[in-house]
């Protein structure tokens, strides 16, 4: 409900204004998937580490057989490609849509690179016999890294959307780059605190 | 294109891949023994495993809220968004980490 | 526009009338099934269940054939009557939808249960536990679709009493029809209930009565839409 | 930018009138059988039967030949039968407001077809896995724990056809133009499907979170649907009341004036 009512306060406002204070990037409805999102996540980090703490030996083996090189790896690629965004998206603020393009097709580049990373990651641990039945660390290993990826396929077709927008012959409209800006955002947060959750703790 | 390279969001980045790159070298370090060890043990489960390490996960899991938070600033803009949005996401930031370090230390 | 609305209502009519043979052999199927006359008691132990199954491999898997073949030849009655929903002058499609959706998995619970009385008599010399399982299983599926026929019926008598037109498309008689009948089918459902007696889904109650009014409803919802459909004239509107 | 807000105005003529004549009526009745519906499976669900919250799938076998004995199971599936046709009235609630969106009729046919299935596979399922083993004494406890699995995994871990479903109708909610229902709804609806999708774990864990009765699987997934579920039908609610009678299907019958013989005589 306040999903509405702010959209009717800030939403009339110029969007086009990055200095203007209490401006929300994107559509509040993203938002507000957002941040649901961002609460369900929540609520699996939360239980991951409960759930690690009743047994920490076999958390703690299981870690230890991930691939760190690959998973930094894509923690980089994925920065790189929020980054990209992120200047995609002040750039198409500017008005400059050739560049936004430009920028919004590195970025589309860098993300697609992610599931690629992560069939090479998942392949060898599923034919060496680390499946989600093993134990619970990969059973939350996969349902999270699983959901992630599914956030990750989908984001690559808002970025799709995206640069159609730019390119498209009518002018670009900035609300949507924002809101598919603010979702790839969004799967980068949660894979950095994924990253620290399954690569690096100990 | 110098003026990306100049941009502050290159920075951020620049910061964010060197907090990234060095977590991964220092803990690659730190595992070398032990991983040579699991890689003989790969397809056996039997593998050797990590040491419970309180210094590693307390610097890494702070590490990882650092960058979430530069990200949500900055990246997503909430720098100058409202205050609801503001709070919605440092809240949920903050009890998000304080829970998982709670829970971490629970079990110890 | 009118040539394709003439063409409506004949496309009514044709599949209407597809619907009197395809009872005709919904009818043979029920004389000739061995499960049926009588049907199986429920207080039979699965070996003996087993034993009835092995003495009468044709018959059963005659009819699970011919049930398996003519098993949604009833849907252009379903269909004919959904497109007559429509065109009740209602305030939305609600009830078309909820009619549509009815007969979609009433219909599916009915084949399951033709494909469980089928699996059984294919291979009779199976564990006679894994029989039984699949006859008692048929049987389930066999009395689900009447949660489905009454939801049907109640979506229908409601359109009829809802129908704002001064010339409404159903006499209204229809309507409380469809509330009897679904009435009269609200028993068999707790037939699973009763080992024996009338209650028993073996039962007059439960079973006979119930087959019956099934049957008696598809006659009178023929009669009925046949003349429906005749006067339905030039008109024609879109549905769903 | 806006779209969200829809115009609150409500049409003064359907104030006046007493809900017999209301010109919705049907729309109210088919929405109001919503509640009853959930209730009525509620009921059979929990204190009836216990069949949920989920029994746990390592359970020993004779809990579980003890539990598939119940009587009550077989009072619930009777119970069932009755009532599970009303699952498809539920769905055509929320096809008539696919119907009235400014989407392709693709997406009200998509949610058709997810709702076929999805009754079959989460209502039909469950309701005969867990009447056999009350219905006939005699099988044997490794029939009896096939049928209990049978019954939890189909009840919880069906999880395909609502995904599309749902997909459909958070698509054409964020698609619409004619604001019917607010757009945040529409990204509501699109975590829930794919928190859907995290019920996949159950085919694998026998215990712990992931199980079917456990944290992560049923308690996460069944809190994020029942509020979802809520949120829709309050949504859904305010659609119909703000619908102007002038867009009804039965608009034409009955111009401005409402004279009563062509109003619907509610006699039953």
């Amino acid at each position: 409900m306040t999903e509405i009512a702010e959209e009717f306060s800030t939403g009339t406002g110029n969007t086009r204004n990055v200095d203007a204070r209490r401006h929300v990037p994107g559509e509040p409805s993203m938002w507000f998937f957002v941040i649901g999102d961002l609460i369900i996540f929540g609520v699996y980090f939360v239980s991951y580490m409960y759930y690690r703490g009743q047994d920490q030996d076999m958390f703690l083996q299981g870690h230890a057989k991930l691939n760190l090189n690959i998973g930094a790896v894509n923690t980089v690629v994925l920065v790189t490609s929020s980054l990209f965004v992120a200047l995609g998206t002040a750039a198409a603020r500017a008005g400059k849509a050739p560049d936004a393009l430009r920028l919004f097709g590195i970025a589309l580049a860098c993300g697609a690179a992610f599931p690629l990373l992560k069939l090479f990651e998942y392949i060898p641990e599923i034919t060496a016999g680390m499946t989600p039945g093993t134990n619970l660390f990969f059973m939350y290993y996969y349902v999270m890294t699983g959901m992630h990826l599914c956030h990750v396929l989908l984001g690559l077709v808002i970025l799709c959307f995206v640069i159609r927008n730019l390119r498209g012959p009518a002018k670009p409209r900035i609300s949507f780059v924002e809101t598919g800006a603010t979702y790839w955002h969004m799967v980068d947060i949660v894979w950095l605190v994924l990253f620290a959750l399954l690569y690096l703790m100990r | 294109m110098k003026a990306y390279l100049r941009n502050p969001l290159t920075f951020v980045w620049a910061l964010l891949t060197a907090v990234i790159v060095s977590s991964w070298a220092w803990l690659t370090a730190l595992a070398t023994d032990v991983r040579k060890a699991t890689e003989e043990t790969f397809a056996t489960m039997g593998g050797a495993a990590h040491h419970l390490n309180t210094t590693i996960t307390v610097v890494v899991l702070l590490a990882a809220a650092v960058k979430a938070q530069l990200v949500i600033w900055l990246f997503m803009e909430v720098r100058h968004a409202p205050t609801w949005l503001k709070a919605t996401t440092s809240g949920w930031l903050v009890a998000l980490f304080a829970l998982l370090l709670g829970f971490y230390f629970a079990a110890q | 526009m009118t040539t394709s609305v003439a063409a409506n209502t004949k496309g009514q009519r044709i599949l209407l009338w597809t619907v009197p043979p395809a009872g005709a052999l919904f009818a043979l199927a029920y004389f000739l099934f061995p499960v049926f006359s009588p049907p199986l008691s429920p207080t039979m132990t699965p070996e003996q269940v087993a034993a009835f199954f092995a003495e009468n491999v044709t018959g059963i898997l005659g009819v699970a054939i011919l049930c398996n073949l003519i098993a949604c030849s009833l849907v252009p009655l379903f269909a004919v009557t959904a497109v007559q929903i429509s065109r009740t002058a209602t305030s939305s499609s609600v009830f078309t939808y909820a009619y549509i959706l009815c007969v979609g998995v009433g219909l599916t619970a009915f084949i399951l249960a033709d494909y469980c009385w089928g699996i059984a008599a294919f291979r009779p010399d199976r564990d006679p536990q894994l029989i039984s399982l699949l006859n008692d299983m048929a049987w389930f599926f066999f009395i689900a679709p009447v949660g489905t026929i009454i939801v049907q019926n109640l979506c229908l008598a409601i359109s009829i009493y809802l129908d704002a037109r001064s010339d409404p498309i159903f006499p209204r008689w229809v309507a409380h029809f469809n509330i009897v009948i679904a009435a009269l089918l609200i028993p068999s459902a707790f037939s699973i209930l009763h080992k024996s007696g009338p209650l028993a889904f073996n039962g007059a109650v439960s079973f006979t009565l119930r087959l019956s009014v099934f049957a008696i409803y598809i006659v009178v919802m023929f009669v009925v839409l046949l003349g429906v459909v005749n006067r339905q004239g030039s008109e024609g509107e879109a549905l769903a | 930018m806006t779209k969200s807000v829809a115009p609150a105005s409500e049409p003064a003529t359907t104030r006046s009138r007493p809900w017999r004549k209301s010109r919705k009526l049907d729309q109210w009745i088919a929405f109001w059988s919503v509640p009853f519906f959930f209730s009525v499976f509620g009921v059979v669900f929990v204190p009836l039967s216990w069949m949920m919250p989920p029994r746990s799938p390592s359970s020993p076998q004779a809990q579980i030949v003890d539990f598939m004995h119940s009587h009550n199971l077989l009072i619930a599936c009777a119970v069932l039968i009755l009532a599970f046709g009303l699952g498809p009235v539920s769905n055509a609630v929320y096809l008539m407001q696919i119907k009235r969106m400014s989407v392709s009729p693709v997406f009200r046919y998509t949610v058709m077809m997810g709702a076929i299935t999805g009754t079959i596979v989460g209502m039909l399922f469950p309701l005969f896995c867990f009447g056999l083993g009350a219905f006939r004494p005699g099988y044997a406890p490794a029939i009896l724990a096939m049928l209990y699995d049978f019954g939890y995994l189909a009840f919880i871990g069906s999880l395909g056809c609502f995904c599309i479903m749902w997909m459909a109708f958070g698509l054409a909610i964020i698609l619409d133009k004619n604001s019917i229902l607010p757009k945040w709804l529409g990204y509501y609806t699109v975590w829930q499907y794919v928190s859907e999708l995290i019920a996949a774990p159950v085919w694998i864990a026998k215990s712990g979170p992931f199980a079917w009765n456990g944290l992560m699987t049923f308690w996460l997934a069944m809190t994020l649907f029942v509020s979802w579920q809520f949120i829709v039908y309050v949504c859904i609610f305010r659609a119909i009341k703000n619908q102007p009678d002038d867009e009804l299907e039965n608009a034409w019958l009955e111009p401005e004036p409402a004279s009563t013989d062509t109003l619907p005589r509610a006699s039953a």
